[in-house]
């Protein structure tokens, strides 16, 4: 991999930090803490995502700040739990006061089948968390209407859903997130239903400013290599993207020329 | 004395402040913030906040999440 | 990219020799001679294709092997221009006599919109130069018995299209591959159509050997870029499929714990 | 007198070898190699081979192929 | 053509009146008014929809509803040209008044590009709408959390797009038109994307109780035959939702009996 | 469902012989002998496959001709159980002996986990039975070399598989089968795969010429229901195809006109 | 006397009602219906309504649409 | 005396006929048709053929089959 030195000043300006990665991981499922330091690594990510919860006295839980990088990295708490507005807007000041800086992921679910997120809570609570100064990434549904109010609401990032939460299922709503790309002037970053490096690619090649994996990692037989795989299918989606794909056809052009030989003769 | 804890009652003795209620549990040291009747108390306050009858508190630890 | 060092020992192993590269490129179309060792660096490919055409005296071309790298690379010449099978045989030995050596990608074609290979003489040309001692990768339509008749008559791989040449439409005959992949025994290198580094990248997680890409490379914008793109895809696809990606689900598999907080009060 | 070159007539004086034909179309550098009535002639026979009446050649170039 | 008798009883009901067909036809772009009561025969539709618009004195056009069936049919008509909520209410008002009747699919689009519907608006103006007693059909982004606002406002149907209006794409949005179907407790009709027959026969595969085609009928080379192709397709697809698909199989099952015979000797 | 006569003229003729229907219906899988003349009705089939086996003295079971029409259906025997080209045409001469007329599906497998067809023998025998005056249809794997070869044999069409034997995953193979129905002048019938009257109709409206169906049939909950609604699915799909489908567009294309109204105001 | 139509200032008569509006440009028989400073009017109110200066009128029609 | 039958050994009587082979396995009504010896034999044929020491027979019915 001695490789090509590549997009060097290609950077993804998100709250006035500088991502060189534009692959944000999530830590959920892992089967032990331990692995997390070296997924992380591999992945190459600065953007990493965690959630708050009660404590159970009966088996305490180490603080997963522990086992996270102490520099180069973004923390970004999710606000996961939150059935509303309200509550997603107590748990981001939760975070922030527990040492998580002032980034934070809305996730405001009420479906439990599906977790799909609510986009009018999840409007509501951004709205509130950007006037209180927080830099403010929503998981949404993606929705044109919904990213405007977004937009206007000063969200950072819109981070839309390419299928359910877990579901490793890719792109599902490739359409629509290829409009979000084409018409919202905010980073769209693609969060949740990524499950192959491909599909990472894919998002990036439409133009999506980051992908979020979490999942697709931490149920690989083995998450320090895939975080390594996700890592390049992001990096090589993006580059291609820039690179500026060629067109698609419905027939075949040549590669090699066409004109026959060893046959012809002519008079 | 009675107080709410992640929305269970508990008992406790009168005076306990909040860092005694977490060292008793042996679980100060994961513990990520504290709401105390509505209220965040970071962890410079645990140590001067006595616990009253009918206190609320959350204790939250962070954990992995996507 | 400090990176994780990674499959040191994944070498795909064709007529005995071991690649570490699992890109190969072909160097049709490029927009002049000089983009092609900055194209195969940057690839970081170890197999490369050319073919053999008569000379047209009034606008002599040079010998593109002048601006081949001379080592750590095998020239895989192909056969293009060749109707039938005793056609590609021909061009099979000029190309060997010409100083390619004795790899040589079979294409036998006589449709001209679509440039799909004929594989009933793609059968015969293989089982000739394989008995003269070539080391024959053909280039097929997918399809199973064919696989099947390759196999039995020596090529060290099966090289089906994913989807026309030239047409940068990606894995349209994924089905196909996909069963090739699980019922031969040879490598499955995808040839042709692949327009993306997210298509690559899928083609390697479905188990290919390698793919071979020209046109898409050619044809970006920035061709160099799109190979160090390829490069990336191909890595991490090809990870990921040593990784074993995770099940996919119809419905979700929550990332952050699912236990409510916050709100609810037990007795 | 005649031969065939790329599927094209084409007159040659008497007594041209093949490296002779090659040097005055000054593209012999550029060749990969060439056919001679259906024989493969590398290099080292170019200059051997003297071109009779009705001779037919394939001059092939390497080019960019996919 | 002498058929089966099917599902005699299988009936949609909305705002209370039963339904046998389960196309909606919309009545744009047709070349000629005199299209339309042919279209529409063909489709065996028994819901119309049309829209409102101010007179052109210069090229006064014939009121649409000369057109249109006097009986066996509901008219539907849009509020197409509001761009809020408020606009949608005034537009369902003067259509109610203009004879329409009660029925109305509410569409509030700001974006000029794609016309993709704005979610909030659209539940705002159903509030009041079934309010004032209107059998209220909204036209969305398929978006569970509004599907769910739909359902607590008292829509009597929610219609998600498949894909952008006019762009006869189909089902672009599958995966959240399944989710719908799934979770909400309201017919899901889709409305917008669909351009052939055998997209309107998935989406009622799939569990749709209608679609309402307009562009594909419309903008076809002979609108009447395509009118009768679509309410075939729909038949096809509603039919086959009710007779219960067989499962879906990665690998092969025989129809014919796999016993080798004519070669196979025993002892 | 008084519907419009459609399409009177449009027969497909196959062997000298005119058919309205373009579901040709196999017979195997069927939970009893009973539903057959049931479902071929609701089918409206005029072709109809079945297959030659060995007698089980144990369980003899009644001769499948018994439940099938005796007027307006051609029967057309499958060879399954041949492994190769001469065995093929043992059971092609074995079933025009027992009465099955001279139609005959040739179908060689050897792969016994996908049931794919092997092209090479059934290209040889094809060339035999179409000299000794049968009408032959074979069942191949999607590929324009073999369905050249089965042209110039004299093939009275060309089946290519949509997907694996009984895997109700519909067109898998569609760019191949696209391509053969551009390129080959012959009657492209899509035979395997199809699982829903969706994907039958989106066959029809590539321009294949007919569908063979008979696991979706056979293992649906009614299959009676279900050969109903690939009758309706396949007529639909076909009237489609006649009637010109429109274009499909990226971007959204209004029903209804644009111009905004009720606020808009010009000097 | 002044009155807005549809967006534009158009001049008219005293003491004309909106049937003969309607009627002056000969597309009455089209109108689906009438929106006056904002009140709906259907057609039995139109030979009532006498326009005055400064009124507001929505003139519609019902069209194709989807 | 033996004979093959559908790829397995059977003994049989003398003299027999395929006609009263069939019947005697109360099948033959069911019997679509019959190959012996490699040479196809319709219904006419099987009264008239005695079958003979290691004669080979196949014995087949029409199923149902895609």
């Amino acid at each position: 991999m001695t490789g090509v030195t590549v997009h060097q000043n290609d950077t993804l300006v998100i709250g006035g930090i500088s991502l060189k990665s534009r692959l944000f991981v999530g830590t959920g499922k892992f089967s032990s803490h331990e692995l997390m330091p070296r997924v992380i690594q591999a992945s190459g990510s600065q953007v990493i995502t965690m959630a708050l919860r009660r404590v159970d006295w009966k088996n305490p839980q180490e603080n997963v700040l522990n086992y996270l990088p102490k520099e180069d990295v973004v923390l970004l708490p999710n606000t996961s739990g939150a059935r509303n507005a309200e509550e997603a807007v107590r748990i981001a000041r939760l975070a922030k006061a527990a040492g998580c800086g002032n980034w934070v992921k809305i996730e405001v679910i009420q479906d439990q089948r599906y977790l799909l997120p609510d986009n009018f809570e999840t409007v509501k609570a951004t709205e509130q968390l950007v006037k209180e100064g927080f830099v403010v990434l929503p998981y949404v549904s993606p929705d044109l209407g919904t990213a405007r109010r977004l937009l206007d609401a000063g969200a950072a990032a819109v981070m839309p859903l390419g299928a359910p939460i877990g579901s490793n299922r890719g792109l599902q709503t490739k359409e629509l997130i290829r409009i979000l790309i084409e018409e919202i002037s905010l980073p769209i970053i693609v969060d949740a239903g990524i499950g192959r490096p491909s599909e990472a690619a894919e998002a990036m090649e439409m133009g999506a400013a980051a992908v979020l994996v979490n999942t697709a990692i931490a149920t690989a037989n083995d998450p320090v290599q895939m975080a390594n795989a996700f890592r390049l299918g992001v990096e090589a989606g993006r580059i291609a993207f820039m690179a500026g794909p060629g067109a698609r056809h419905e027939r075949a052009e040549a590669s090699s020329p066409l004109t026959g030989f060893l046959r012809e003769v002519s008079e | 004395m009675k107080i709410v804890v992640n929305g269970q009652q508990q008992p406790i003795r009168e005076g306990l402040t909040i860092k005694q209620l977490l060292e008793e549990q042996k679980a100060a040291v994961a513990i990520a913030i504290v709401e105390h009747n509505g209220q965040i108390l970071t962890k410079e306050c645990w140590d001067d906040t006595i616990l009253q009858e009918n206190d609320t508190l959350e204790i939250l630890i962070l954990i992995g999440g996507g």
